[in-house]
């Protein structure tokens, strides 16, 4: 019964979106609203008020910054979540459970991730650094590097990358993402402009560029590192969840 | 070349979306939703997008398919019926 | 509103007086019982001073009036002492403050809670009569409706639970229809929610259906109250479970609450002329000559004594009714006066019937045989109350029936006065035998021997008791005699009337 | 027919529709969180062919680029954000099935409602087990 | 304005700030963390009501982010009715938290004390954040947060059924993020711009008709689940009663409230504007459902045998009242709408945390087992008697006030109908809220039910308590302070 409501309801759904899509303007048609109200200013003047070459992020950072401060909460929102609910790993009880939590993988695996994990953080390191020439960004970045983590994490287990990125050292990260901003927003307000002002009216002309460029970049590391460890973190208490059950040697 | 190549891969992308749907086994449904998220970004890439592109290979690809597998692995692989 | 209206704080004074007593009992719950009590009642007396002393002022034709908050143009809560609210609030407090009085003695058990209510639906009541428009009246109409609940179920006993709930269900229902009919007041009345001499509401502004649907919603929502006939349910299975001051103040104030609001609609809101063009009068008058006879036939099947009382009261508050709809001068103005004249010998007669509970025990009527020598001031007040109930002169029933007389003659519908005729032998058939009881019989052995038992006065009850019934007694007669005194019903409904009907 | 030159939009809505019907339809939980995730894509796929430009470039202003070549950059920046917000929430639901099924030791909607009844309205929510 | 410009993005900010820094503190000295938490909450306050003083009457404040003129920026657009209701939620949520502070270690075990708090203080923030923002994608991610944060708190008291009712929320809850999504890319694809100012301008002279009709449905969809309207209510009764009584208090207090804002602003200001005949029908639609769900929810709590569930049933009952307003389409309407938010938001926080202090002081959350509450714990009962008059809306509570205009703006367009329904949810309200107070006050205890309580609650959960309860009464004394303003307000939108 609930299974054909549902259907139905599925049904008329998909109908009512095609009926839509008959009747929305042209895809690529250079005349439809999208490209004809907001967007020719920014793909104009993006460079040279952000001066960042990659207008995706002169929006997400400076333009629409204000949403990527909520983005940033919304993950550190999540890993507050997933603490409440599961909990941090503690520290003493690592032992129990540090090779429960591994695959068992050969001696050439093993060798592999230890050779490649440096170059995927190097590589991270570069796309967060570049992020406003090339495409790639802050959050990217660290993604790869919780990404890089979690490879580490599942063929040396939970205990050698605990030691390796300890528990004192994310819990200070975490949050660097908000603080950042609210940090680069409140110095626009010094700075004589409104929140996540980053061409400060009050200093000279000839120095915005450089102080704009400058915040992009800090804002750029604070969500690299923010993001990576909220990532680590997250897998770490879901790795670990229901582990410590197992007895302390 | 254009849509050709649009066109197939977004009938990869409908396969690999119902494959995931309709397979039991957990584990197979997430490797498949993890083909499908990289479909979807080489689609991205061909729609002129890289920055998401690089985004959903690291985020989609990669992160949300490791908790998958986590919970998976926490939980149980076969769906029970 | 009338010429001279000043701005005063006296209504609001009168209003708020009885909070000393929840004053008192919130500052001192638990010690000194007689303190307290004797606290709340100056609370009422003083209440009643503040209203006696507006009545030169009402007398020249003065209203009082007091803004309390305006929401939007309209809606405001607005004191206006006029001459008819006035009438209202002097009969309320009066009987409020012997009602206080007595139950300093009656009331045995959980008397903070009985006497922060008996406050609060006192001041609530006050707000109702001194209110300037509909909405002011609705708000405290509705305050006093869930106010007065603790006084009926104050008992506790299964039937006061049962008569309570009833009442609740009886409220609910009968607040939300008047809330409805506010709201469509408002609507269609074009904002102006206020009381004229004249009415406010005519055809110009709504249509014909929609002034009926206005006039009938009110007449299910204040009817309730008024316990009009087919929605006087909760009424039987009040009074009897309330303790007896209560009961009094039920029937001989919280009744006319709902009386009151059906005078105001008719006079105030719609006015003599619209009802005429309506023609709703009609279906006012049947509703209420119905339920006169119906409540008398049902009154006399009752061996309860109260339960009697409060068929009889059911029928008595629709003399309210029937001389208000008869649309002529005298019926409004015998309709109007019997609005006190009613309460003044339903509280008494309530007020005896909670004497005899306390001292005998007797609820039924049959067991109360020679109970007119053991209390005989009691059953001398109750007679005369009694007497006057039937229309016996000289006694302010009488005013009540000839006045409803004349009105009925002026309407030229000699019916009326069948069936006053008919609610008069009525009465006597359910009120002579309980005198006849009283008096004439009296139990057990003396009966045979055949010598009746000796009066014993002085010492029947406690004076708290017995002083509230004599006062109402004698007033029951002297209102009767003296009609016209100033401060009596007379010299004030008769400037309201002659108004209307010049 | 603007229905089949719209193609990307329509399979986009196809996709969703997969999504949602995994969602309402299939019992297993991990499944539906799949499906919660093809929805989000699927959305966000949406979002960028509705950017997308014929014979547009990347968005980006290296090499003497053409703003007027550019496909439209606003909608990427939003579902950069997008998905963030969609492996946040993936990741907090995923810890709430872990947690799920260690107290009811099932992935199974139907099962879970049956326990629910079990146990009848009387214990809601006594205090935490810890 | 000068300074005050920038009070509603700290307001905004500091609670999400302080809910980052929470941590440290946590790891260094968890005993503090309940006070540190206050802080921002308090902070954002005084900001608030500094500002409500220079408010201009009529007028709004439009904030531009980063100096950036909308629409090309992101605009924080507050005007009387959105700071009125933030302060609301900076109020509320400060009185749950004190009462939360003792209250919390019943449900929660220590272990997640300063998880509970920072998660509070971010749906705080977000709420506050999703009030104010004038930027349709920006209320899409602060409508994230805010669901992120509620289905986490939730399930923070980690027991079975609070895990089950947290992912029943979830489950419906994500779908309805997304097809708000959906729903913004469409009015996107429609207009070309993201700014709710510049929408309500450029809607109007929009040519895709169609596309805009399916993006407010879908609109109305999405925030339809987060405001529990009828059909979509699914998560609301078991994650109402379930959660922490401080987090249902937030979560039915405010929650519902801030989503039906959000379809106030989506409709008034953003669609009807020059399009008020695109909506219509999904108006009358929604008016419909609303109806059925004040039916609904007042008979589902007549049912109820558990306190909590009643409230929450009543909660979907009150939602209607709401949507009613809402859709009568008229000022009164809209304004009666906005005042029962505020009424609705301090009688249900206030019967939840007497719920809460019920459980706290004896661990008694079925209905029967209040009976005779009223000797041992006088305090809790009058205000919840209190809290409940306002939710039945008889004078002189607010919940009256908000009632009249409710009826009166749905009676003045000939929708009598749902005028009638209204009234008869009130006598639904009348019968579930009258049966608790007459266990409470009238009914004899079962022996040995009470014995062992000596005395009410503490004095720090009593005051949260009596304050909201006052506040009902005080906004029904002198509902003249606000109700002009919000008529203006409404007329203003229409």
């Amino acid at each position: 019964m609930k299974r054909v409501v549902s259907l139905l309801f599925l049904a008329a759904l998909a109908v009512l979106l095609l009926y839509v899509v008959a009747n929305m303007p042209p895809m690529g048609d250079p005349q439809s609203p999208t490209r004809t109200h907001v967007v020719p200013k920014y793909l104009e003047d993006a460079q040279e008020e952000t001066h960042a070459p990659n207008v995706i992020t002169g929006i997400i950072l400076n333009y629409r910054g204000y949403d990527t401060m909520g983005e940033v909460t919304v993950i550190f929102c999540a890993l507050a979540g997933v603490l409440a609910v599961l909990g941090r790993e503690k520290r003493g009880r690592i032992y129990a459970y540090a090779d429960r939590s591994r695959v068992k993988s050969s001696t050439i695996v093993k060798t592999m991730v230890r050779f490649t994990v440096p170059f995927i953080i190097l590589f991270s390191v570069y796309t967060i650094l570049h992020g406003e020439i090339s495409p790639g960004g802050g959050f990217q970045g660290g993604a790869i590097i919780g990404a890089s983590m979690i490879i580490f994490t599942t063929v040396f287990g939970l205990y050698e990358s605990s030691q390796r990125i300890p528990q004192k050292l994310r819990l200070p990260l975490e949050g660097s993402a908000v603080l950042t901003f609210f940090t680069v927003g409140v110095l626009g307000m010094v700075g004589g402009g409104n929140f996540l002002t980053y061409a400060w009216p009050h200093i000279a002309v000839s120095l915005q560029p450089a102080v704009v460029v400058w915040l992009t970049i800090l804002v750029e590391i604070g969500i690299g590192l923010g993001g990576a460890m909220v990532f680590i973190s997250i897998l770490f208490s879901m790795i670990r969840e229901g582990e410590e059950v197992a007895v302390v040697p | 070349m254009g849509p050709a190549l649009n066109i197939i891969l977004i009938a990869l992308l409908v396969i690999t979306a119902l494959t995931a749907t309709f397979s039991r086994d957990l584990l197979a449904a997430v490797i498949i939703f993890s083909v499908y998220s990289l479909i979807m970004c080489l689609m991205w890439q061909r729609l002129q997008a890289p920055d998401l592109a690089l985004t959903e290979a690291a985020v989609g690809a990669g992160v949300t398919t490791v908790l998958f597998v986590v919970a998976i692995f926490k939980t149980r692989r076969k769906e029970e019926r | 509103m009338p010429e001279k209206s000043t701005f005063s704080v006296i209504p609001l004074l009168a209003m708020l007086l009885p909070w000393i007593s929840l004053v008192v009992i919130l500052a001192m719950p638990k010690k000194s019982r007689r303190l307290r009590l004797w606290l709340c009642f100056l609370g009422s007396l003083a209440a009643f001073g503040v209203v006696l002393v507006m009545l030169p002022g009402i007398l020249d034709g003065n209203t009082y009036t007091i803004k309390l908050a305006g929401l939007v143009e309209g809606l405001e809560m607005r004191f206006t002492v006029d001459t008819l609210g006035y009438y209202f609030a002097l009969i309320l407090a009066f009987l409020w403050m012997l009602a206080t009085l007595y139950s300093i003695s009656y009331i045995d058990h959980k008397e903070n809670r009985f006497f922060a209510f008996m406050a609060l639906c006192e001041s609530f009541l006050l707000g109702c009569a001194f209110a300037a428009n509909m909405f002011t009246y609705f708000i405290f109409y509705e305050m006093m409706t869930f106010g007065s609940y603790p006084l009926i179920i104050h008992e506790e006993t299964t039937l006061a639970r049962r008569a309570g709930y009833k009442y609740l269900v009886y409220a609910v229902s009968a607040g939300t229809v008047l809330f409805f009919s506010v709201v469509a007041h408002y609507f269609w009345g074009g904002g102006n929610l206020g009381f004229q001499e004249y009415g406010v509401l005519s055809l110009e502004m709504a249509s014909r259906a929609a002034l009926m649907t206005i006039f009938f919603t009110y007449l299910a929502g204040f009817g309730v109250k008024a316990a009009i006939m087919p929605l006087h349910g909760w009424v039987p299975d009040a009074h009897p479970a309330a303790p007896s001051p209560a009961s009094a103040l039920l029937s001989g104030v919280i009744l006319k609450a709902g009386a009151f609001g059906i005078i105001r609609v008719v006079f105030n809101v719609f006015g003599v002329d619209l009802m005429r063009e309506l023609g709703v009068f009609i279906v006012l008058a049947v509703l209420a000559c119905i339920t006169i006879v119906v409540a008398s036939i049902f009154a006399l099947t009752q061996d309860n004594l109260k339960r009697r009382l409060a068929y009889s009261s059911i029928g008595q508050v629709s003399y309210i009714i029937l001389g208000v709809a008869m649309l002529t001068h005298d019926g409004a103005l015998g309709g109007v006066m019997h609005l006190t004249h009613h309460a003044l010998m339903k509280g008494c007669l309530f007020l005896c019937a909670g004497i005899i509970l306390v001292k005998t025990g007797k609820k039924n009527i049959s067991e109360m045989k020679g109970i007119g020598y053991k209390l005989p001031i009691t059953m001398i007040c109750f007679s005369a109350c009694a007497l006057a109930m039937m229309g016996t002169p000289p006694s302010v029933g009488f005013i009540t029936k000839w006045l409803l007389g004349n009105g009925s003659l002026e309407a030229g519908l000699p019916v009326y006065i069948v069936i006053l005729l008919t609610s008069a032998l009525l009465n006597a058939a359910y009120f002579l035998p309980i005198i006849y009881i009283a008096f004439f019989r009296w139990d057990g052995d003396e009966e045979e021997k055949g010598h009746r038992p000796k009066l014993v006065f002085g010492k029947e009850a406690d004076h708290k008791l017995v002083v509230p019934v004599v006062i109402l007694a004698v007033l029951v007669v002297i209102v009767g005699i003296w009609v016209t005194v100033p401060g009596f019903p007379y010299s004030l409904v008769s400037r309201v009337v002659n108004v209307i009907f010049p | 027919m603007r229905l089949f030159h719209n193609y990307h939009y329509v399979a986009a809505m196809l996709l969703f529709c997969i999504g949602l019907y995994t969602v309402i339809v299939r019992r297993n939980i991990i499944k539906k969180l799949i499906g919660l995730n093809i929805m989000e894509t699927a959305v966000f796929f949406f979002y960028i062919s509705l950017g997308y430009m014929d014979n547009g470039i990347a968005p980006i202003r290296v090499g003497g680029a053409q703003p007027g070549q550019m496909v439209n950059p606003i909608p990427q920046a939003l579902i950069l954000t997008g998905i963030v917000v969609a492996v946040s929430v993936t990741a907090l639901a995923l810890s709430l099935v872990i947690l799920l099924y260690r107290q009811y030791g099932t992935l199974d909607v139907d099962h879970l409602m049956r326990q629910e009844e079990d146990e009848g309205e009387g214990e809601k929510g006594k205090g935490a087990e810890g | 304005m000068g300074a005050y410009r920038h009070f509603p993005i700290f307001m905004i900010t500091i609670p999400l700030v302080g809910a980052v820094l929470l941590p440290f503190l946590g790891y260094l000295r968890q005993k503090w963390v309940p006070w540190a938490a206050a802080i921002p909450l308090v902070s954002s306050t005084i900001l608030g009501s500094l500002l409500m003083g220079r408010m201009p009457a009529g007028g709004y404040l439009s904030y531009h982010m980063g100096n950036w003129d909308p629409p090309f920026g992101i605009e924080i657009r507050v005007d009387y009715v959105g700071l009125f209701l933030m302060l609301i939620v900076c109020g509320i949520a400060l009185l749950a938290l004190f009462f939360s502070r003792l209250y919390i270690f019943k449900e929660v075990s220590g272990g997640r004390l300063t998880a509970y708090y920072v998660l509070f203080l971010l749906l705080s923030g977000a709420m506050l954040g999703f009030v104010a923002t004038g930027d349709i994608f920006n209320l899409f991610v602060f409508m994230e947060i805010l669901a992120l944060s509620s289905y986490a708190l939730v399930a923070i008291a980690g027991n079975r059924n609070a895990v089950r009712a947290a992912f029943k929320y979830l489950l419906m809850g994500a779908p309805s993020s997304i097809i708000v999504l959906l729903a913004i890319g469409f009015l996107y694809s429609a207009t070309g711009t993201l700014n709710m100012a510049d929408l309500s301008a450029r809607v109007a002279e929009s040519g895709y008709t169609e596309v805009l009709m399916v993006a407010f449905i879908l609109f109305v969809i999405g925030f339809g689940v987060k405001a529990a309207l009828f059909p979509l209510h699914m998560w609301l009764p078991d994650a109402h009663s379930i959660a922490p009584s401080p987090i249902s208090a937030i979560l039915s207090g405010l929650l519902v409230e801030v989503s039906a804002f959000a379809v106030l602003r989506i409709t008034f200001s953003v669609f009807t504007a020059g399009a008020t005949n695109l909506v219509g029908g999904t108006l009358d639609a929604v008016s419909v459902f609303a109806a059925a769900a004040v039916l609904y929810g007042g008979i589902m709590a007549i049912l109820q045998k558990d306190l909590k569930m009643m409230i929450a049933y009543s909660t979907i009952s009150h939602v209607g009242y709401i949507f009613l307003g809402i859709t009568a389409f008229t000022a009164e309407g809209v304004a009666g709408a906005m005042y029962h938010m505020l009424d609705h938001g301090l009688a249900k926080a206030c019967l939840f945390l007497c719920a809460g202090s019920f459980i706290y002081v004896k661990g008694y959350r079925r209905i029967e087992d209040l009976k005779g509450a009223w000797r041992q714990m006088p305090w809790t009962c009058f205000a919840f008697a209190l809290a409940s008059i306002s939710v039945i809306g008889i004078p002189p509570t607010a919940g009256f006030i908000s009632k009249w205009y409710l009826v009166y703006g749905n009676f003045s367009r000939d929708r009598w109908p749902y005028a009638l329904i209204l009234l008869l949810g009130s006598i639904l309200a009348a019968v579930y809220c009258l049966r608790v107070i007459y266990y409470m006050f009238f009914q004899p205890g079962k022996e040995g039910a009470w014995e062992t309580v000596s005395k009410d609650a503490p004095s720090s959960m009593l005051a949260p308590i009596w304050i909201l309860s006052a506040g009902t009464l005080f906004f029904g004394l002198f509902s003249s302070l606000l109700i002009p303003s919000l008529l203006r307000a409404a007329k203003f939108l229409l």
